[in-house]
């Protein structure tokens, strides 16, 4: 099966990621399809190449960059809420691109499932 | 695949305008798909109410004003906005305190209508 | 003390908790809290209730913003950031209900 | 449909609202909502008249996190990650009370 | 100025663990507090008593479990801690189910213990 | 009267940090001093140099580095919620300076008033 996912809070702030990427792992695990993970409100925030948390902590930036290159998924941040927020491919890590908000509709047109995280 | 294909998109706005932006970005998203030629119906429950509110002035915080926008929907031919009637009584309004026309639901019926749907998405 | 809370008395549980716990003194309601203290809310009794023990004031300009400046019930005085400044300078020590 | 709520019963209204709202299907509880259905939680009366109309699931790992495991009140199924894909997959729509 | 100087500092946790970092970032806080020699006590109520709550277990959720933080609070001399006994029994638990040893206070008390601090921070 | 500031959210996302920006002008324009304003968990978000909101919205950012240069404000940005999340001295914007969280313990001890903006 199709997913798209959306995810609107930032990293290490709120669980809501965190819940997302296991969630996108688990689903991968069992053979379905990511079809787009869009970053949007705070959730721009992930993809911030300049995060560095303590060494015992989970790095959420990395493991949505690698996750993302294991499995060729679109990692799409939301170009408005990504300028309000300070986020620019100067900053943006790897895996992540930077788009319109109508790449969330298309995602949500385009899978047959569409899940939110946020707060 | 997209081409063409149209999907019943719901956008549930359940948070008062200001206090956070969501009301604001999730404007930008319906704003958005009416691009796409989609179904989309906007609910207001809970303080997403107050998105609708009349006579919002935000000149003494300093913030933009995007209320009139919710007016200009029309112009985008998004027009099935429903608000839960159980949220107006809760908050003290009526439809005559709304900016725009809408047609009032009462829960069950909101719930009803969300079970039609084939994406919804909440802010 | 000064007791500000922030967040709308039907979404969250800060005024709950605010009001359970203080003793007298002064409640501010700014940003979305200020909806508890307008006409028809639900919430409307618990602040005319705390009201007995507490002076009430709303952050107008957070009214203003919301369309809600001619529903403030009666009782509860409306200050702009100045007088926020001057609650915060008058009470020894405040706490924000995050 | 599937219903997910993230948010603490007794901090935020997602919960109730998805209650009042909601016609049958299943709900999914993640993250801080899971305290909802523990034993002693004063939500626990919400999830048990959810339960006549619809199924109830809890996010395991986040019960473990808490520490709230051995709680869990009868009736309600503890799932995994992969069991809450299987949720989404298995209801046509989904709907994340924010 | 701040040299010897002794200021009551009061930490009012109201959040639970892991839905949000507000809980570890005040215990960093409090941490910090410790060196500066002041008058700490820390209060938790509403989901903030979760935060003490007996056997967590994050490494399902992958995020760094906490908790043992509190029990070292001793450590750096940190022991006035506050609970709320009209949050506890709302949530089912009582003091056997917490991490530490806490101090019980009905909500009126606790009320009347903010009132004798100098500086209230809420997390 | 002397104020300490505390902001733990970040721009745009949530109101608490208008609220705190119009607080201090506020109390300044009365001839209070503001210590320091100490930004923590996302607060440290509004330190960002790359922050570009649309033309007709506020610019949180440039507002607070102006307000610093117009008052002498010292404000300071928790060096360990700023890694974690992003903010380093390669994006920090002027006026802001990234310190422990010693500086919010010392404003509090120093400061006649603390107060907190966050959500």
């Amino acid at each position: 099966m199709k997913f798209a996912i959306l995810i609107n809070e930032g990293p290490y702030q709120h669980q809501a990621t965190d819940t997302a990427f296991l969630f996108c792992k688990a689903a991968l695990a069992k053979g379905h399809e990511i079809r787009r993970v869009f970053f949007y409100h705070d959730g721009v925030n992930n993809s911030s190449s300049l995060t560095e948390p303590p060494q015992d902590d989970r790095n959420i930036v990395q493991r949505w960059s690698k996750l993302a290159e294991e499995h060729k998924l679109d990692l799409v941040v939301c170009v408005a809420a990504a300028l309000r927020r300070g986020i620019k491919d100067e900053n943006l890590a790897p895996g992540f691109r930077i788009s319109g908000l109508g790449q969330l509709v298309e995602a949500g047109i385009e899978a047959d499932r569409l899940v939110t995280f946020g707060d | 695949m997209s081409e063409g294909t149209v999907k019943k998109f719901m956008f549930v706005n359940r948070k008062a305008p200001y206090g956070t932006i969501y009301a604001l970005e999730s404007l930008e998203v319906v704003l958005i798909s009416a691009a796409f030629d989609q179904d989309v119906s906007l609910v207001f429950m809970d303080d997403g109410v107050f998105q609708l509110k009349k006579g919002q002035q935000t000149k003494g915080i300093e913030n933009k004003n995007f209320s009139p926008t919710y007016r200009a929907l029309d112009g985008y031919d998004i027009e099935k906005l429903y608000v839960e009637q159980e949220s107006l009584e809760a908050r003290g309004l009526t439809e005559d305190d709304l900016l725009v026309d809408v047609t009032v639901l009462p829960k069950a019926e909101m719930g009803k209508l969300m079970e039609t749907m084939d994406v919804v998405l909440s802010f | 003390m000064l007791h500000i809370v922030n967040k709308s008395p039907l979404e969250r549980n800060a005024l709950d908790a605010c009001l359970r716990v203080a003793q007298g003194g002064a409640l501010l309601l700014t940003e979305d809290a200020v909806y508890a203290a307008t006409r028809g809310n639900a919430a409307v009794e618990k602040i005319t209730a705390a009201m007995a023990g507490m002076k009430v004031y709303v952050l107008g300009p957070d009214l203003d913003a919301r369309g809600m400046s001619d529903r403030l019930i009666e009782g509860v005085t409306s200050v702009g950031y100045d007088g926020f400044v001057d609650l915060v300078a008058e009470y020894p020590t405040n706490q924000s209900w995050l």
